[in-house]
C-alpha cells in the first residue's frame, strides 16, 4: 500500500523534473508553458496520492486539486494572451528576442 | 477483361464478393462537372451512383464531352488521387488523353449512360482486381525528388544534407517536372510544387550587396562607416544595401501575393524603405518625415525599417510539414537571405545555433488582423464541387481568411474561327458548342449576328420563337445556378430538386414548361423562405455601383444593363426587366428567382418555342454587330461576311467582364464565404476570352 | 452480458443510420446500400499521403472510434443495460466526447493536405464554442436529479421529462450535438462544397470506412445522450424499456441527420458567434431557472 | 503486488514517458498532443486511486486545453511540422542539471520521510462527489469562489491583451 503511494509519489517527482527541465531550456513561450503545465500536473498527482493514502477521508484534499486545475487554465490563458500580444508587436514569441526582459 | 485501373491482387473468392460490391456501390467524380452534365441532358442525381466531392472517395471517373485541352492535366491528377480499382466511363468524349483509355464508352445520352453504367458494372464485376496492375503516369505527374532547407528555400540541392546558411536537415520535395502543372481540384503531395514565379525574388535580394554604411538590422538608427556591433542590441551591423534589401524582399512579398489586401501596404513601404520616414507600427498608412504620435492611435512613430523588421509571420514550419503554398513567406525571407547567416551567430548570450524568428521572419506582409497564421496557397478547382467547372481559383489563406484570390479559366479562349473562313452554318455550331452551359443563346446571338451582316430579317414567329428559346435556357441556367449554389452550401434539397427541374425544363415546349411552372415557382419561394438562407448570403459580395458588372450581378445592384430592354418582341411579349438592390449574393440569389418567375411568363405569352435556324444567306458581304442577353449577362458579337462565308469574328462576353469581380469580393473573407462569393457570380469559365 | 447486448445494438443502429445518411445526402433510400458500400470500401486500395504525419493519420479515426464507444458506456437503453453505470455518468461523457477534438485534429493535420488542415482547426474553434453548450445544460440536468450518474438521471424524469422542466437546455444541447457531431448544416469540418471533404477527404479504403463507422457510432451516442438526459431515457408507457430506448435514440438520431439537407450550412464566424454572444448566457440562464425550480417546486 | 499498483506504475510510466517526449518531438502538434496524453494518463492515476470525479474531469479538461495548445504551437512556431530538425533549446546543461537535481531531491523527499499510516479504504464515488461538494459550497467555499473569480478575471484580462488594440485594424 505504502508501495503504490510512493510510485504515485514519484511519478509526481518524475513529471516535476521534466517539467522543469523544459520550463528552462525552452526557447519558445508556448514551449515553456507546457513545462510549467508539467510542473503543476506533477503537484496534481502528488496532491490526490496524499488524498488517497493518507487522508481519503478528507474532501478538502480533492478542492485543493480542483484549485490546481484552476490554476493550470490560468496560467494557459494568461501565457497565452501574453503570447499573442507580443506576437503583435515583436513578431516572435522567442525568448531569445525578449532582450528587454532580461535586463 | 479487367479494367485500366484495376487493383493489385488475384481474383479470389472474398475480392470476387467485393467486385460485385464496388459495382452495385459506383461513387462517381464528373468531368468536368456535374452542372455541365447537366446542361448536356444527362441525369446524373437520377442514375443508379453516388456523386461524390473528391476523387479520394470514387470508384469511377465520369468524362462527359469532350475534354477541353486546358482540363487534360488536371484530370490526369485527379484521376491519379482516386484509389484503385477505378474505373472511367466516357461519355461523347472523343480522345481524353493523358488518361487511359476509357473502360466504357458511350454516346453523350440519358441512353448512353443507362447502357454505360450497365456495362460497366459487368467489366468492374468481372475486373476490378488484377495480379499486375500497372502505375499511372502522365506528364503532368511527373515529379522529381529536390532537398530544400525550411529556413532557406533558395538552398536547393538534389542529395539530403545539412543546410549550409543554418545547418538544418534539407527536407525531401516534391516538384513537377514543368513549373507548375494543372492542378487537380485537390490537394495532394504530387501538387506540392514550388511556383517559380515565387523563387524569382531570391536573387534579385541576394546581389543586392557592394560595400557602404553599416546599420543594425535591427535598429536601422545606428549608422556606423565600419563594421562592429550595434550599442543597443550587439548585433553585428549589415551593410546597408542588405538592410534595404529587405525592403525589396518585402514589396515583392506583397506585389506577388496580396495586392487585394495589401497592395496600399506595399507601396508604403517601399516608399518608407527607401526615405526612412517614420511610421505608425499600427498603421503603415500614416507616414511623417518626423519623430511624433500616430494621429490615429497616439502610438509613437517608428523607422519605417524597423516596422518592416518587427513585421510578423511564421510557420515556415507549415509550409514545410504541408509542402504547399508558403512562396511568399520564402520570397520574403529571401531578402535577408545575403547576410541571415552571421547576424544570426553573434547576438550577445545566444548560442550560434539558435535561430531568431525575427530574422526568420520580418520581411512577411501583415494581415488584416495583425495577426498571420500561416500563409498558404490553396487550389480551389477545376473540378470543385460548387464551382464552376473549369475554373481554377488559387486562394491564399491566411488562416482561414483569403489574403489573396487568383481565378483563371483553363477551358475558355479558344478561337472564333477554325480557320481564314467559315461557312455560316459551321460558325454557328461552332459557337454554340464552345459553350456548354448556354449553347441556344449563342446559337441566337451567331443567328442574330449574321442576320444583321446578311441584311435578313427573321419573320415575327421565328423571332418570338427565339426570344421564347433564350428564356427557356435562362430559365434551365439558373435553376442550374441555384443547384451548384445548393451543392456548395450544403443545401441538397435545393440541389437535387433544382437540377432535376433544370432537366425537365430545357429541351420541354411551352406545354412541358407550362406544367412544371408551378413546381418552379414553389421551388423558388421554398429557397428564398429557407432557414439560413438570410444569414448565409447577405452582405456576403457586395459590388458597388462603380465596379463593370454584367447581366444579373448588375441588375442586382440596381444596375439596368440588359440587352433584352430594347428587343420590340420581348416588349409584347409582356418583357419589363427586373432589378434588385443590395448588391450582394442574396440579392442576386431573388433576383434569379424574379429572372424565373418573368421567363416562364414571356415563354407564356409567346406560345411557341423554337431554337434560331441557321439563315440561308447566299453569297453576300457585310459587317454586322447583335447583342444578346444571356443568362449570365449581355454578349455582344461582331461579324463579318465575305460572299457568303463569315471571315471575321469577334465576341464579347459577360463572364469576361465578371470574372474581374472575383479579387474584389473574395479579399479578406472567411473561407466559406469566399467560396459563396464567387459561386454567386454564376461564370462560366468557358465565355472567357483570352 | 449486458455489454454485448448494447453493442449489438449499437451496430444495428449504426446501419441504421448509414441507411438515413444515405438517403439524406444522396437522396436515395436503398437498405442494403450501406453494406455493399462498406464492402466496396473494404477492397479499395488505402492511400497514404506523402510526407504525411503517419502516426496521426492511422490513430485519428481509431481514437474517433474510441471515443464514440466510451461515450456510448454510459448510456443506459434499460434499467440494467448499460456498459457502466458511473457514479460521474455524465461528466464521463462529456470527456469522452472531448477526445472527438482531438481525434479530428490528429485527422486534420495527419494527412498533409490543406483542406483536411484547414477543416481539423476549424473543428478546434467550433468544439471550444459549442463544448460550454454540451456542459452547461447537463449541469442543469444534474442539478435536477441531484446526481451524476446517467441512470438516476432517467430516473429523476419520471414525473416530467426534462424537455419539458428545461426546454432552453433541451434545444442548446441538440444544437451542440450536431455540431460535436459535425452534422449539417454545422458540417463544417467536412464540408462539400467548401473543403471537398475536409477531414474525410484524404482517407481511403479501410481508414475511411473506420473514419464513417466512428462519425455513426458518435451520432448515436449523442441522441443516446440527448433521450438520456431530455427525452426520458427508457421511460414509456405499454411498450417494454428497450423499446423506448431504441425507438427514440433513433428518431433523434434520424431528426438529426435530414434536418441538414432543407437548410444552407451555417456560416462559420456567425455560427461561433452565436455560441459565445446567445448560447452561453442562455445556458447560464438556464441553470439558474432550473436551479430556482428545483427549490421552489420539487417535480 | 497488487493489480492496483500495477495499473498505477503503468500509467504513471506513460504520463512520465509522455512528459519526455514532449521535448524530444520536433512535431509541434506532436509535442501538444504528447503532452495531452500525459494529462489523460494522470487523470487515468487518479481513477485508480479511486478519484473519480477528479480522473474523469482532468481527462475531459486536458482534451480541450491541450489542443488550444497544439493550435497555439503551430501559430507560434516557426517549424510546427518538424521537418527540418531545428534545435529550439537554449542553456541545455544548465537546465539539465537543474532539472535533474531538483527530481533527484524531491525523490529524496519522498523516499526519506516515514508517511504514517497508509489509509486502506476511500469512501465510495457517490460519496465522494457528495461530500466534495458541501466541502465547496460549505467550508472551502470562499477559496471555491476566489478561485472563479480569478479565472473570470483572467479570462477578461486574457481577451483585453489578446485582441486588436484598435477598431480599424479589423477593417
Amino acid at each position: 500500500m505504502i508501495l503504490e503511494l510512493m510510485i504515485a509519489l514519484s511519478v509526481g517527482t518524475g513529471l516535476f523534473g521534466i517539467g522543469l527541465y523544459g520550463a528552462l531550456s525552452q526557447t519558445n513561450l508556448v514551449m515553456i508553458i507546457m513545462g510549467v503545465e508539467l510542473i503543476l500536473a506533477a503537484a496534481l498527482v502528488n496532491l490526490v496520492a496524499f488524498w488517497r493514502y493518507l487522508h481519503p477521508d478528507e474532501p478538502a484534499g480533492q478542492m485543493f486539486v480542483l484549485i490546481v486545475m484552476a490554476v493550470m487554465a490560468v496560467e494557459m490563458a494568461v501565457g497565452f494572451a501574453i503570447a499573442i500580444a507580443r506576437f503583435r508587436v515583436r513578431g516572435s514569441v522567442e525568448m531569445e528576442e525578449a532582450r528587454e526582459l532580461k535586463g | 477483361m479487367t479494367i485500366a485501373g484495376a487493383h493489385a491482387g488475384a481474383m479470389t473468392g472474398l475480392r470476387r464478393l467485393i467486385s460485385t460490391a464496388m459495382a452495385r456501390d459506383l461513387t462517381a467524380f464528373v468531368l468536368p462537372g456535374a452542372s455541365v452534365a447537366r446542361s448536356m441532358g444527362l441525369d446524373l442525381a437520377g442514375s443508379p451512383l453516388r456523386i461524390v466531392g473528391t476523387p479520394r472517395h470514387a470508384n469511377l471517373l465520369i468524362v462527359v464531352g469532350p475534354l477541353p485541352p486546358g482540363l487534360r492535366d488536371a484530370a490526369a491528377v485527379t484521376y491519379a488521387q482516386m484509389p484503385r480499382p477505378r474505373a472511367i466511363l466516357a461519355l461523347g468524349a472523343g480522345d481524353i488523353a493523358p488518361l487511359p483509355d476509357a473502360d466504357v464508352s458511350a454516346p453523350l445520352t440519358r441512353a448512353g449512360l443507362r447502357s454505360g453504367l450497365a456495362d460497366l458494372r459487368r467489366v468492374i464485376a468481372a475486373g476490378a482486381f488484377r495480379a499486375d496492375s500497372g502505375e499511372f503516369n502522365a506528364p503532368a505527374l511527373e515529379v522529381r525528388v529536390e532537398y530544400t532547407c525550411p529556413m532557406h528555400p533558395e538552398i536547393v540541392r538534389d542529395a539530403p544534407g545539412d543546410c549550409p546558411k543554418c545547418g538544418m536537415t534539407l527536407v525531401p520535395r516534391e516538384t513537377a517536372s514543368d513549373g507548375h502543372g494543372g492542378h487537380g481540384g485537390h490537394v495532394m503531395p504530387r501538387e506540392d510544387r514550388p511556383n517559380p514565379a515565387d523563387h524569382a525574388h531570391a536573387g534579385h535580394a541576394q546581389d543586392a550587396g557592394g560595400s557602404g554604411a553599416y546599420i543594425c538590422p535591427m535598429h536601422p538608427e545606428v549608422i556606423s562607416d565600419a563594421p562592429g556591433k550595434c550599442p543597443k542590441c550587439g548585433m553585428n551591423l549589415a551593410k546597408a544595401e542588405e538592410v534595404e534589401s529587405h525592403g525589396h524582399g518585402h514589396g515583392h512579398g506583397h506585389a506577388s501575393h496580396a495586392p487585394s489586401a495589401h497592395g496600399d501596404h506595399a507601396g508604403q513601404d517601399d516608399k518608407a524603405g527607401g526615405s526612412g520616414a517614420y511610421t505608425c507600427p499600427m498603421h503603415p498608412e500614416v507616414i511623417s518625415d518626423a519623430p511624433g504620435k500616430c494621429p490615429k492611435c497616439g502610438m509613437n512613430l517608428v523607422k519605417a525599417e524597423e516596422v518592416e523588421s518587427h513585421g510578423p509571420g511564421h510557420g515556415h514550419g507549415h509550409g514545410d510539414h504541408g509542402g504547399y503554398g508558403k512562396q511568399q513567406d520564402h520570397s520574403g525571407h529571401d531578402g535577408h537571405a545575403g547576410h541571415g547567416g552571421h547576424s544570426k551567430a553573434a547576438i550577445d548570450g545566444i548560442e550560434p545555433h539558435f535561430m531568431s524568428m525575427v530574422e526568420m521572419t520580418k520581411d512577411q506582409p501583415r494581415s488584416s488582423d495583425g495577426l498571420q497564421m500561416d500563409w498558404i496557397k490553396v487550389p480551389f478547382g477545376p473540378f470543385f464541387p460548387g464551382l464552376p467547372a473549369g475554373l481554377r481559383l488559387t486562394l491564399t489563406l491566411d488562416g482561414d481568411t483569403v489574403a489573396a484570390s487568383d481565378a483563371t479559366s483553363l477551358v475558355g479562349a479558344t478561337d472564333l474561327m477554325d480557320g481564314p473562313q467559315m461557312r455560316v452554318a459551321d460558325f454557328v455550331e461552332r459557337l454554340a458548342t464552345m459553350m456548354p452551359l448556354s449553347p441556344v443563346s449563342y446559337r441566337a446571338l451567331a443567328c442574330a449576328a449574321i442576320e444583321v451582316a446578311a441584311g435578313v430579317e427573321p419573320d415575327h414567329d421565328a423571332r418570338r420563337g427565339r426570344a421564347a428559346a433564350v428564356e427557356r435556357e435562362r430559365i434551365a441556367s439558373h435553376l442550374n445556378w441555384l443547384a451548384e449554389f445548393g451543392l456548395q452550401s450544403g443545401f441538397l434539397w435545393l440541389a437535387a430538386r433544382a437540377g432535376a427541374l433544370q432537366l425537365a425544363v430545357q429541351g420541354a415546349d411551352v406545354a412541358g414548361i407550362a406544367t412544371q411552372a408551378g413546381a418552379i415557382r414553389r421551388l423558388s419561394r421554398r429557397v428564398q423562405a429557407a432557414p439560413l438562407m438570410r444569414m448565409r448570403l447577405r452582405r456576403i459580395a457586395r459590388i458597388g455601383k462603380d465596379a463593370p458588372a454584367s447581366g444579373p450581378v448588375d441588375r442586382a445592384r440596381g444596375g439596368g444593363s440588359d440587352a433584352r430592354t430594347g428587343d420590340p418582341t420581348l416588349k409584347d411579349l409582356g418583357f419589363e426587366m427586373r432589378v434588385r438592390n443590395g448588391g450582394d449574393a442574396l440579392a442576386r440569389l431573388r433576383l434569379r428567382c424574379d429572372e424565373i418567375a418573368q421567363s416562364l411568363d414571356v415563354i407564356a405569352a409567346a406560345g411557341r418555342i423554337a431554337v434560331p435556324q441557321v439563315p440561308d444567306v447566299d453569297r453576300v458581304s457585310g459587317e454586322g454587330e447583335a447583342r444578346i442577353e444571356t443568362p449570365r449577362g449581355t454578349a455582344s458579337l461582331r461579324v463579318k461576311l465575305a460572299n457568303g462565308k463569315v471571315v471575321e469574328a469577334d465576341l464579347d462576353t459577360p463572364t469576361d467582364v465578371n470574372i474581374a469581380l472575383v479579387e474584389t469580393v473574395t479579399a479578406q473573407q472567411e473561407l466559406g464565404d469566399a467560396l459563396s462569393a464567387v459561386a454567386s457570380l454564376d461564370l462560366s469559365p468557358w465565355e472567357v476570352r483570352g | 452480458m449486458s455489454i454485448l447486448v448494447v453493442l449489438l445494438s449499437l451496430a444495428a443502429g449504426a446501419y441504421a443510420l448509414a441507411v438515413i445518411e444515405r438517403w439524406a445526402v444522396h437522396g436515395h433510400l436503398s437498405l442494403t446500400g450501406p453494406a455493399w458500400a462498406a464492402l466496396a470500401l473494404m477492397g479499395r486500395e488505402s492511400l497514404l499521403a506523402h510526407k504525411s504525419d503517419r502516426l496521426f493519420f492511422e490513430l485519428g479515426p481509431v481514437l474517433l472510434l474510441v471515443a464514440g464507444l466510451m461515450a456510448v458506456a454510459v448510456i443506459p437503453l434499460a434499467p440494467g443495460l448499460i456498459i457502466t453505470d458511473l457514479a460521474t455518468g455524465a461528466l464521463f461523457l462529456n470527456a469522452a466526447l472531448a477526445y472527438v477534438l482531438v481525434a479530428l485534429i490528429m485527422a486534420g493535420w495527419g494527412p498533409n493536405g490543406a483542406y483536411a488542415m484547414i477543416a481539423g482547426w476549424r473543428f478546434l474553434g467550433q468544439f471550444i464554442a459549442y463544448a460550454m453548450l454540451i456542459v452547461m445544460p447537463i449541469t442543469a440536468v444534474a442539478m435536477r436529479a441531484e446526481s451524476l450518474s446517467t441512470v438516476e438521471i432517467v430516473a429523476s424524469q419520471a414525473q416530467l421529462w426534462n424537455v419539458l422542466y428545461q426546454p432552453v437546455g433541451f434545444v442548446l444541447f441538440v444544437v451542440a450535438a450536431m455540431g460535436l457531431a459535425w452534422l449539417p448544416p454545422l458540417d463544417l469540418p467536412d464540408a462539400t462544397g467548401e473543403l471537398a471533404g475536409g477531414v474525410e477527404a484524404e482517407y481511403t479504403g479501410v481508414r475511411l470506412a473506420v473514419l464513417r463507422l466512428a462519425r455513426m457510432v458518435i451520432i448515436l451516442a449523442l441522441a443516446g445522450a440527448t433521450v438520456t438526459f431530455y427525452l426520458g431515457g427508457w421511460l414509456g408507457p405499454w411498450l417494454p424499456p428497450w423499446a423506448w430506448s431504441a425507438i427514440k435514440i433513433l428518431a433523434v438520431a434520424a431528426s438529426m441527420l435530414s434536418v441538414g439537407r432543407y437548410m444552407p450550412r451555417i456560416r462559420e464566424a456567425r455560427y461561433l458567434a452565436l455560441s459565445w454572444k446567445l448560447g452561453i448566457s442562455l445556458a447560464l440562464a438556464n441553470i439558474f431557472v432550473v436551479g430556482v425550480i428545483a427549490l421552489v417546486v420539487p417535480i | 503486488m497488487t493489480v492496483q499498483m500495477i495499473f498505477l506504475a503503468f500509467f504513471g510510466g506513460a504520463a512520465v514517458w509522455f512528459g519526455v517526449v514532449v521535448f524530444r518531438t520536433h512535431s509541434m502538434v506532436r509535442s501538444a498532443l504528447a503532452l495531452l496524453f500525459s494529462q489523460t494518463a494522470i487523470g487515468a492515476m487518479f481513477l485508480v486511486m479511486q478519484a473519480e470525479f477528479l480522473g474523469v474531469l482532468q481527462i475531459m479538461m486536458m482534451a480541450t486545453e491541450m489542443s488550444v495548445m497544439a493550435i497555439f504551437m503551430v501559430m507560434f512556431m516557426m517549424d510546427p511540422g518538424g521537418m527540418g530538425k531545428m534545435d529550439m533549446t537554449h542553456q541545455k546543461r544548465l537546465s539539465l542539471w537543474v532539472g535533474v537535481i531538483g527530481l533527484l531531491a524531491a525523490l529524496l523527499l519522498v523516499w526519506l520521510p516515514d508517511w504514517g499510516p497508509v489509509a486502506q479504504s476511500v469512501p465510495g464515488a457517490h460519496e465522494q462527489a457528495a461530500d466534495l461538494g458541501r466541502e465547496l459550497l460549505g467550508r472551502s467555499m470562499l477559496i471555491f469562489q476566489s478561485a472563479g473569480l480569478t479565472i473570470l478575471t483572467a479570462m477578461v484580462a486574457a481577451t483585453m491583451v489578446a485582441i486588436v488594440p484598435n477598431a480599424e485594424q479589423r477593417k
